[in-house]
């Protein structure tokens, strides 16, 4: 099984773990069977995660395998009773999934596209996040949802969304946003394991993209941020896909005798203060790269927290880059303009540096 | 179908407790001892009742913003719920839900739920729990939701899933003729809410809300289907509030006199009593004996509530997650 | 009903040019010229085009992510839509909505729509706008949408609230038997779905889908009754998709060639043909020559999108609001 | 008519103004009125916006006249037709007000308590906000929705939201906060004559609170915030109701010889960056009161957009004064300790000065 020990910077101790490189959507697949077979209260449910059923053997055909083929041939080996199609009712099965959850099955919920939260979102707001504290503690809400994000395969408006930060905002929520294949098998574990209510939010661009993946058993901690580049000269705090974007600005700024720390947060709610603060002691200046849209957004709270609890490290002024506040535009070219690029990220390090 | 003695009994205390809970609730709201609003549930006792006659602490329940009636017939604790509505400690949820969030899950009881139409889908996840857990419980989940609730789309969303899963769930419609003031012959585009059962491939039946014994016969019938893994059930129960739509609501204002006369000539405990001693299933002495059991506890209720202390405030960072972080604090 | 010769030439030209655009659309997309996902509408040419053929440019439609057939249907212009498709500057909206969002308020098209059931009360809406406004225009409202959008609430909602406001609406559902690639006969707990239209106070007809004269017809009545006042209908078309559910999605894996053949040997274009020619209602020379003039029509179509130009870049931040604000631009 | 002149610090221009004290919802709904009367077009619909109706007559009875009787009395004169009741279906009708919007009239509807915009949320975010900038700007959407949001009223969990900074995060969609009736006949004769959608958050607790209101037709620009006081030491930001909590806590301040600028922000979505900056720049210092909860609130938008282009200016910590991470609880003595109160900003402000 082993392929080869640990390339990637994921700190110390993993040097010389075994594992393999694999792409995001198949760690991700063999994490959700994984957890299935660690515990039989673990089922999904959502649209087409099967796919098809033959008309005279009422069998599952699993012929889409799930939208981007997240639970591909996990209908074959978990059976229709765990791995659950549904109507067109995101409202309604996200309500069934706080409802199972509430009497003792750990549901996970594919809603296909994150901008569809927004049909079920009261289901989410209202009664999966609000249960425990409003019944005095009496329950907990054991279930995961997961939904692909982000602009840049031409999807459009309203099926591009990474409003992650309206989720981050609800109190009750946990939000994760992996950004390798290594982050989405510890946190989408971790998350299945948790007993609240937890939303993995998933970025399209990072569905086939390749990273490495230790072998054994982990989970990542919820609330916690990680290093993906150490430097002294300024702190870039990215999330989802945008460490990727930070990591690349990073390189092309290391080539200007710039050097980043790159934080990728990893979680959103509950999120890592510490790691912000003790960057930005070290670094005394930060941008924030975020793809979602600007106003009330994790950018907005990232800076905050720096702006208060930093504020005695802080040499230059807080800088986002974000993408504008508007909806995503089709064309391609707008389209890319819309995301935030490395050479955004540069260019705001630059000004920030007064370079 | 014939009811056994002690059901007949329970049925009556339950009746009655949920009749005099509402009474002695709203009197208490009155003299400000609740903190916020309330929605007496008096009038329409038969439902619930002849529901939950049918139903074990395994059983799931979904209620509404009206939900004392359902959390006293699933077998919540009257002093918890009082003390509860009056924001205290000993309160069902530790003060925290108050009136429109009463929960019990030790009774199967899902909670009351502030958001119209919000709970159905849950107790649909019941359902699909019991389902998936298979033959250890044979438990079903059942959804309280009024005539209003049919408006909102997760009714038929829920219906639908329930049909295409083949869930063990009961859609339990009370229709008491109004959502808020709106009366549901404006707001309802149908005359009988259950005849909408059939688009979703389900018997919907129609009862009088009024009487006990046509709830509990035809929720005999919903909860054997359901049991036998025969799926849902929609009844739609038509019956009446008596006060108004919240503690401080003037019926006067949208519902004629005839027509609430003509309802509490239909009064389900009043009814039950004449029957059960007409027929003679029980006597005069065991309803008194009820009626007097009940009074006391009512008094019990209130002095419990009112003699509870309010919650510590340090409770105000508890239970938003299951593990404690202080970085819930907010920021001060 | 008889149908006038202008308009049987009318019904032959729209749903030929949306199988040919639709065949075309996805050439182009296979050739990596569409910037992203399509969804091919040919084999459901009936229903867009035995609607539309009642509607005037004051009527309003509301239409789904496979709004092509709906686009062309009412008329919108094929060299504005392929330049949309293809992200232009010249598009319909500018390339700023994509193949999921055409629209044209020009032509009372309010939009392609790529949340299911998301448009339904979009339609609602304008036939309020048509109510409220009275007789200036007579104008409906109609929604088109899909088997798979009938599991949304907001169908449901949608439905009560234009029955009690008695709005000129028509419920115009495509049912091609699959949603993505689940079947209707799973999904949908109901054989027809026109059966809900009763629980709704409004007629609900189920009508061959493949055949644009039993369109015609049945939307003949639901239109009459519309603009008469009489309030809504939910029209219900059996039909078929040729393609996959979306450009690059392989039917083989979830449909059988028997069903797919069966639905091909009902191919609305070709029974047409037959038809008229039979009847003595179209010579196949009139046939020949609208064919041909749609052939040209699409290299036309082709032709304009692949030589305009793409958005000015400047333009991302256009139209967030009616006024520019540089406040929308964002944090770089 | 009119019964005094202005005694309230409108600001410069006003102090002859003729007008009257009048209360919260009585220059609510008289301006739902005035704007009935001027344009015939704007219409509302809602739940129990008449209320009732005679089951013989079928006319609309008045009898709620509106949640909080926002629109006692218009049926009578304004009929079922611009006056519409409508079922619970929140989606079907904001829905329905979009397509309305969108074919030439200007709908306004009421949602009753705020809560209630999660079941309307895709209405809203995928519909109402995005169709003109998808459509490529050949359309508009002028529509109005209010709702009554806020704690302090014993409603407990699930009506006793703030969420506006959701809201406020939805591109294309606009958000206002009135704090008192002058701003409330302002905002909302506003966001009627605007030509985008626009969402008035109307705080339960200003519901029957009495001010001053000028007599003339006026609107306030929306995106503009005010000073409600001015001084030098600290700059206090509130929004909605904690303006109003913000202005007690400069009073109290005052004793102590602490002197604030009070800054009422109106304006969410879009806002007013410029009056921020400016009063940074004076008083060096600032503290931001929001009773939405925390996390990607607009309490951090404004610390973001302070720690960027404030920065130079800033003596100390941006702090922020906010609601917990958490449900909105029952009880009345938890339900004040999770509201801001003018006790706690004082606080905030003491410890940012270090005094
Ligand atoms: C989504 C939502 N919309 C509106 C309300 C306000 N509201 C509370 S109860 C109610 C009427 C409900 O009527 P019905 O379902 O018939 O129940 P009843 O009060 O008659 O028991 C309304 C409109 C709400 N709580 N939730
Ligand atoms: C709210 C929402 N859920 C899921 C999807 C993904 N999706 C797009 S089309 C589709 C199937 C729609 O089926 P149907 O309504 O029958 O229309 P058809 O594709 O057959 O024309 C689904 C599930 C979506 N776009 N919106
Ligand atoms: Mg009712
Ligand atoms: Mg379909």
């Amino acid at each position: 099984m082993v392929e080869k020990t640990n390339t990637n910077p994921l700190g110390p101790g993993y040097e010389n773990v075994p594992g393999k490189e694999m792409r995001f959507r198949d760690i991700f697949r063999d994490t959700l069977r994984a957890e299935m077979i660690r515990d039989e209260n673990v089922f999904l449910m959502g649209e087409d995660i099967s796919g098809g059923f033959d008309k005279k053997t009422k069998e599952p055909l699993d012929a889409w395998g799930g939208p981007f083929a997240a639970t591909k041939g996990l209908v074959q080996e978990f059976g229709p009773k765990r791995i659950r199609d549904a109507p067109i009712s995101e409202a309604a099965f996200t309500g069934a999934a706080v409802g199972a959850a509430l009497t003792g099955l750990r549901p996970i919920v594919d809603l296909m596209y994150f901008d569809f939260v927004t049909v079920a979102y009261d289901q989410l707001l209202s009664n999966a996040a609000k249960s425990r504290y409003m019944f005095g503690g009496q329950t907990k809400v054991p279930m995961t949802l997961f939904a692909r994000s982000g602009a840049g395969t031409g999807h459009a408006a309203q099926h591009s969304e990474s409003f992650y930060s309206m989720l981050a905002h609800i109190p009750g929520l946990k939000v994760v946003v992996p950004s390798d294949p290594y982050s989405a098998k510890g946190l989408l574990a971790a998350s299945i394991r948790d007993d609240d209510p937890v939303f993995l939010v998933n970025d399209k661009k990072l569905i086939n993209l390749s990273g490495f993946v230790p072998d054994e058993d982990y989970t990542i901690e919820l609330g916690k941020g990680r290093y993906l580049r150490n430097g002294n000269d300024i702190t870039l705090v990215g999330m989802s896909y945008t460490s990727i974007v930070c990591k690349e600005a990073a390189e092309k700024l290391a080539a200007d005798g710039i050097s980043c720390d790159v934080i990728d947060m990893m979680s959103l709610s509950p999120f890592d203060e510490d790691i912000l603060i003790e960057s930005i002691k070290k670094t005394n200046n930060v941008v924030i790269v975020d793809e979602d849209t600007p106003r009330a957004s994790m950018a907005s709270e990232f800076a905050a927290v720096i702006a208060d609890k930093g504020f005695d490290y802080l040499d230059s002024p807080i800088r986002r880059v974000t993408s504008p506040h508007s909806p995503v535009p089709y064309n391609r070219d707008l389209e890319k303009a819309f995301m935030p690029q490395p050479e955004d990220v540069v260019y705001s390090v630059k000004q920030v540096l007064g370079l | 179908m014939t009811i056994p003695k002690t059901k007949l009994k329970w049925i009556y205390e339950t009746m009655y407790r949920i009749r005099r809970f509402e009474e002695t609730m709203l009197e208490q709201t009155f003299k400000g001892n609740a903190m916020g609003v309330t929605h007496p549930s008096d009038g329409q006792e038969a439902p619930p009742t002849g529901i939950c006659a049918h139903l074990t602490n395994d059983d799931w329940i979904g209620s509404t913003h009206r939900g004392h009636g359902h959390c006293i017939a699933k077998g919540l604790d009257t002093s918890a719920m009082m003390a509860e509505i009056m924001g205290r400690s000993t309160g069902q949820c530790g003060g925290k839900g108050g009136s429109m969030h009463i929960a019990d899950f030790s009774k199967g009881m899902l909670g009351a739920n502030a958001i119209v139409g919000a709970s159905i889908p849950l107790a649909v996840g019941a359902a699909l729990t019991a389902k998936y857990k298979g033959d250890e419980t044979n438990s079903i989940g059942v959804s309280f939701f009024g005539d209003g609730a049919t408006s909102q789309g997760i009714l038929h969303e829920s219906m639908n899933l329930a049909s295409v899963w083949k869930l063990p769930v009961i859609f339990a419609c009370e229709n008491n003729g109004y959502a808020e003031a709106t009366p549901a012959w404006y707001a309802v585009s149908t005359e009988d809410i259950a005849s909408r059962a059939e688009g979703y491939g389900m018997p919907g039946i129609v009862v009088d809300g009024m009487d006990v014994f046509e709830v509990y016969d035809a929720a005999g019938e919903a909860v054997k289907r359901a049991r036998a893994g025969e799926g849902p059930t929609l009844i739609e129960m038509k019956t009446y509030r008596y006060h108004g739509h919240f503690h401080a609501d003037d019926t006067k204002k949208y519902r004629t006199d005839e027509e609430e006369k003509l309802f509490h000539q239909k009064d389900p405990i009043i009814n039950f009593e004449k029957r059960v001693i007409s027929q003679k299933l029980m006597t005069k002495t065991e309803l008194e004996s009820i009626k007097s059991e009940i009074e006391k506890e009512m008094l019990v209720a209130v002095e419990f509530a009112m003699n509870s202390p309010m919650p510590d405030i340090k409770d105000l960072y508890k239970d938003v997650y299951v593990e404690y972080s202080n970085s819930i604090e907010g920021l001060r």
